[in-house]
């Protein structure tokens, strides 16, 4: 009478390995084989899970200050967005706070938001080398610059469409602005002000490996500068899984915060 | 004239929807509520019933005239007044327990914990939700969760309960059992409610007084009814009254057929006694 | 000048011995890297980390941040931050040379036709900076071939290694750029050399070692010792027996990061040009610290001629107050190396015109093609 | 009786000035005045206006290949984005509506998604001018990936959200498979796309900067990358600016189209 | 038994919500109308109401049994059925004017231009929304909403007409003038209607055949009750008569207490007649 129903996740699951396979196949036809000549083509998956295989298994070593493993590059990327990060979510969340409390204040620094927001990060890492003089900061500052403006938009809006009712229940009670700000304010906005957080950590994770392209140093950004440098293509798109990866774990920890605040209504 | 809860003269204008102008809500809106009655405004939608409570609660400001409780003016939201919304306004990230505590902390601000959490779960059982007090409103039926909103309203022992509509959007059935809920806690506590409603059965159901609004805009209050029918009363019970069909149709009727006149020159307010009207 | 008497004396005891030195991952910056690995630095008391920077304009706000000590830079540099041109202005001292040549004319294959600059009208070039001896050899091979630099080709900045990349890519069709980039070509298989920059000036100054005069001044022990640290590694690789080793030493990837038979090729002089031909050119790069004046004066007639700098030029003092020949000189001399005795020569370029750096106005003028 | 209400635009606009007016003076305080030495400071609000006025006083010029007007870049530019960005959203959304509407194989899909979303732009760019051999379409190409996610997560999303009710409507009509998707699918789904392709075009802008700046030749990035090269921080800063109106434009141009086609349940 | 629609022994079976199990939500629902009647299902919440008008209208499938509509056996939608649905399930996008078109367009493909736009301007006319045929669903108040979802229902001229709870989203007092607006069309148009509601008064109003039904899981109509107050009727003159407020309270008592038991082994299914009951 009831009919079996087909488990769906064994589906998507099946069909996704065969996304998978029908990728790397492609992608092997595509390869040229780098056969005896010098001139190498597109690196097949072979070749990239060589590479692979080789670069997991020793992620730490250290020659010298131009040549780290790739955990240490990883590493030293997160280390700088985890500053210019932290550093921007706080201002942003902060200002976010007051500007969604204060429409007049919104809509009179909106114009400015608006203009700073569509800068590519990259293009601020001439001025901030120049002004804060230290390469390291620089590139923080431009972590900073391309995740405040999601996070600050995200908080701003979160708090000013806080449903009345809620801020009506904080009067009646007569709570104090503390208590409105921690029992209200923040966990009625809390899923958006995540939901920007989560679109920077994407942002900053895109402007780090940008940074680091053109400031080199240490980080997976100047990894794949370094290689492409040296035509290495096979380590290219090994950094570039790298990437992909890493950004993936990234946006995970968020979608679990995410769930972990969100409140149906 | 010195009621426990006294509305003089209180006129609202809204700018109207075109942009330019202000709009009269309502004019001259005048009663009294004496200690431990409850009241009742029945009206059509948009008429300015909810208006007209949130100037009670202090959650809005009158454009004219002004509300007395217990001898003292009204002018910001306090303590000694709670309301009951329609869509419940609870905290959808707290849990029944939090959104109790957090108005007793509120009221009780010197309470010791043990002393807090006693009285929440006081409240709790109050309207029989003591196995669902670790859930969050979302978990719960449209019924459960109003009867949360009243057991918050209650917890903080306001001079006044203020109930807008609190029933409108609980389906039909369970609003039943929910408004006899509320007639047998009102039996025990007798606080002062002031109640807005546009549910007929409802106001007979619940009220000492009905008064009935006119449409918008300028609304008045047009007629009050007093409900004489004998407490306890209960769903299946009241029908049986002889007045209760009386009293019903003659408020549809007047919703129905006289509010739609708003523009009649100079009625006075006619004041009815259950099952005496014309 | 006081920095001159320092030079004979014994080597103190170095102010500060963990230095931070730039460069630029090019064959150019032999001697500062390989100074390294080969142990020059701690021979004279200096514990050296060299910094991979991805570009010209890094490497001078690196320098002029004061991120690192002393860096490889192009010969021009120093000259034009000093001046503050391009820059911001602040005093620098260039006390070595590190190579001379060294640089090629890269076209891409599909250009293999081409054979003089007026086959080159329309191109898209790469030098690696403005003020560099790549954009000056360049614009002057194409304006005395009748090319006017600015007008008849595009040539745009791209950092050194970046340019095999844009030449695969039809983004360019040539450079005038630094080894190992031109040889990289050639392996990759899809560029060729067109012309080595030594048959446009044989002994032109390329790449040289710089820090500021306040680094200088503050720590003239570290400074002493870094230099004569550069000056050993310069002979060291001025000597054509060592050039497969320096190759091997520098060929890892926390230096060059290049295969090593590239780097064999171009510091062995034995090299394919990529059209088929194997030629052998020993001194295609060469390495000598001594930093002539009549160098930068030359450089500063170009920096005039294509506009980099207006009005008049007191060619001769900026050339002595970042060029520091005669400490050069003390110090080879001190180490037992041979040194010129004159700080200003005649040059001579390949197309049989004369450079006197007594006379550098005239020079500027006598040229058919410029921007005064 | 009636509270003369304060005209709040006009609060807005005048506390918009006010910011305005703060921020270019710390500006001015913070710069160096550029004196009669050579030394440059930090370029003031002056310095500034003068560029700008001279530049945009004629941005059309066209100097010879290495010298055009600020109006060539910013145009050579925006060619790019639309070309690459155009190629995204027509796929995008193609492959979102597909996606959208049958979950299972969004569920397949969906971790290549995630792994491809948050590679940096920039890191594509040694591989795309590798294999592609064309910088221009290598550009494009960045533009590419750089656009497709934000459009094909909100297109999926959209159309797995639309309500049930909508596409109850269109099964009791009978209506065919193209009348579902021009009057039902795509019009419930469109402020949701048109959300996503008001995200992808900020990246766009964010990318085509940093694209210009490594491989360039014209375009408003390689400008700032050439001023950069001479430190010439004035027309940085002008540059900076230019970037952030034109990006304000754009996203002015979305939102407007956002609110065409925005409906009210 | 060959009524004009026949539901025979439909049973729909659900996965329940732990995860594993199906659950049944109501089982052997068996009923027949005939053309032209109004026939109406009222339950509790949850019941399986708007699941058993769902297996009517073609949007989902029973798990067992079948209905056969004028001889022949439903499996998918189709224009011959039309619902109006408890939240109108307007297209937004599109005006009143559009939200009919896309019906009668869809119901009559090979029509002329002038052809559709007559018709739609017909029954935007019936439902008297001609000033507001350019208005976006959103500008109109709920009472307006719902009479564009019964002119697009009625606009594709339907065997039957399925109303699930058509006016529970309305506010109560423009609930009632709606409601005597479609007895006033059914009694031009006489076509054959199921609805399901929980409003007693709602069914009274408009139905000749009241179905009760059980609460869920396994939920079944237990009761039926002919409405045999003639028409036509009206909210006022309705309540007049001798026999509303018995069945009134019949069903109200049938509703909260009887419903309650689901678990009553074998009672047989019971039959009323307005008036007569006991
Ligand atoms: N902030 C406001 N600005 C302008 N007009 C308002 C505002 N709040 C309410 N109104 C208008 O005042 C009138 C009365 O609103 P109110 O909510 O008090 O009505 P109500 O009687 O509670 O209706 P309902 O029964 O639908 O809840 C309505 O016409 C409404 O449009
Ligand atoms: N797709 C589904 N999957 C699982 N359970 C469902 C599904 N749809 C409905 N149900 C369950 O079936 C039962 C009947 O739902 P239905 O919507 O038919 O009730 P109803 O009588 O119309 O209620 P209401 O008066 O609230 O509209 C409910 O318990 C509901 O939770
Ligand atoms: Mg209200
Ligand atoms: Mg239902």
């Amino acid at each position: 009478m009831t009919l079996a129903v087909p488990n769906e996740t064994f589906r998507a699951v099946a069909l996704s390995a065969l996304l998978l396979f029908a990728a790397l196949f492609v992608w092997q036809l595509a390869s040229t084989p780098s056969g005896g000549g010098r001139t190498q083509g597109l690196p097949g998956p072979a070749a990239v899970a060589t590479v692979t295989w080789e670069m997991l298994s020793e992620p730490f070593y250290d020659r010298g200050p131009n040549d780290k493993g790739i955990g240490f590059q990883v590493l030293s990327s997160l280390g700088r967005v985890a500053i210019g990060y932290s550093l921007a979510s706080v201002v942003a969340i902060f200002l976010g706070v007051i500007l969604g409390l204060n429409p007049i204040l919104l809509k009179a620094a909106n114009p400015y938001i608006q203009i700073l927001k569509p800068i590519s990060p990259l293009a601020w890492m001439p001025l901030f080398l120049y002004t804060i003089k230290d390469a390291t900061g620089a590139m923080i500052l431009v972590i900073f610059m391309s995740t405040l403006w999601p996070t600050l938009a995200n908080t701003a809006f979160g708090v000013s469409a806080i449903k009345r009712d809620y801020l009506n229940v904080a009067a009646l009670l007569q709570l104090s602005w503390w208590g409105r700000f921690f029992k209200v304010i923040l966990p009625a906005a809390a899923p958006t002000i995540v939901a920007g957080l989560r679109i920077s950590i994407g942002s900053a994770w895109v402007a780090v490996v940008a940074a680091e392209m053109l400031v080199g140093g240490t980080g997976i950004g100047y990894f794949v500068w370094n290689e492409w440098n040296n035509l290495s293509l096979t380590r290219v798109m090994f950094a570039i899984l790298v990437i992909g990866v890493v950004g993936l774990i990234l946006d995970a920890g968020f979608t679990r915060l995410a769930r972990a605040i969100a409140y149906i209504e | 004239m010195g009621a426990f809860l006294e509305v003089s003269y209180v006129s609202k204008y809204f700018p109207d929807p075109s942009g330019r102008g202000m709009q009269c809500i309502f004019k001259d809106v005048q009663c009294g509520i004496d200690q431990g009655t409850f009241v009742t405004v029945v009206g059509h939608s948009g008429c300015g019933k909810s208006t007209l409570l949130n100037i009670i609660a202090g959650l809005e400001r009158a454009s004219a005239g002004g509300v007395v409780l217990d001898g003292k003016e009204i002018d910001a939201p306090g303590l000694d007044r709670m309301v009951v919304f329609q869509n419940f306004a609870l905290m959808p990230w707290m849990s029944v327990y939090e959104n109790i505590r957090v108005a007793v902390k509120a009221a009780h601000p010197a309470w010791a914990q043990t002393q807090v959490h006693a009285c929440v779960l006081k409240y709790i059982e109050m309207v029989g939700l003591t196995d669902a007090a670790s859930k969050r409103p979302a978990m719960l039926s449209g019924g459960m969760r109003q009867r949360v909103g009243i057991a918050r309203a209650f917890s903080v022992e306001p001079k006044v309960l203020l109930l807008d509509e609190p029933f409108a959007q609980i389906d039909a059935l369970t609003r039943g059992a929910i408004q006899e809920e509320l007639v047998s806690i009102w039996m025990r506590t007798r606080n002062t409610v002031f109640m807005v409603t546009h549910d007929v059965d409802e106001a007979i159901l619940l009220s000492d007084r009905i008064m009935l609004m006119t449409r918008g805009p300028e609304a008045e209050i047009a007629e009050v009814v007093d409900i004489t029918i004998p407490r306890p009363r209960s769903r299946t019970s009241i029908i049986e009254h002889p007045h209760y069909y009386k009293i019903r149709n003659h408020i549809i009727h007047f919703l129905v057929e006289r509010s739609r006149r708003c523009d009649r020159p100079a009625e006075a307010m006619s004041h009815h006694t259950g099952g005496i009207h014309g | 000048n006081d920095l001159q008497a320092w030079a004979a004396d014994a080597p103190g005891k170095p102010e500060k011995a963990d230095l931070k030195v730039g460069f630029i991952p090019i064959t150019c910056a032999t001697p500062l890297i390989m100074a390294e690995p080969l142990g020059f630095y701690k021979k004279y008391g200096l514990n050296v980390e060299v910094l991979k920077a991805s570009g010209w304009a890094m490497i001078r706000d690196f320098a002029l941040n004061k991120q690192t000590d002393a860096t490889h830079m192009l010969t021009p540099m120093p000259l034009a931050i000093t001046m503050g041109v391009g820059s911001q202005s602040a005093p620098f001292l260039m006390p070595a040379i590190e190579n001379i040549n060294g640089q090629a004319i890269t076209l891409h294959l599909k250009h293999k036709g081409v054979k003089a600059p007026k086959d080159m009208k329309g191109f898209k070039f790469a030098v690696p900076f403005d003020y560099s001896m790549h954009n000056f050899l360049l614009r002057y091979y194409l304006a005395e071939g009748g090319v006017d630099p600015d007008k008849d080709v595009q040539i745009r900045v791209l950092p050194p290694p970046e340019m095999v990349a844009n030449l695969r890519a039809n983004n360019l069709d040539g450079y005038l750029g630094p080894d190992p980039f031109n040889q990289r070509a050639v392996f990759e298989g899809f560029g060729f050399i067109h012309l080595l920059s030594k048959d446009i000036w044989d002994g032109h100054p390329c790449c040289a070692f710089s820090c500021s005069k306040e680094f200088a001044t503050g720590n003239p022990n570290s400074f002493k010792a870094l230099l004569k640290a550069i000056v050993d590694a310069t002979e060291h690789a001025s000597d054509k027996a060592n050039r497969k080793d320096i190759a091997k030493a520098i060929a890892p990837k926390n230096y060059l990061n290049q295969p090593v038979e590239v780097l064999e090729q171009i510091l062995t002089g034995t090299f394919p040009d990529g059209l088929g031909n194997t030629r052998t050119v020993p001194d295609r790069i060469d390495f000598d610290p001594y930093p002539w004046h009549s160098m930068a004066i030359w450089i500063l007639t170009q920096m005039k001629r294509w506009g980099y700098i207006k009005g008049d030029v007191n060619y001769r003092k900026i050339a002595e107050e970042v060029y520091l020949t005669s400490s050069c000189r003390e110090v080879m001399q001190a180490m037992g190396h041979k040194a010129p005795k004159d700080n200003m020569k005649t040059h001579r370029f390949a197309d049989g015109k004369v450079f006197d750096p007594e006379r550098p106005e005239d020079y500027v003028n006598s040229f058919a093609i410029r921007r005064t």
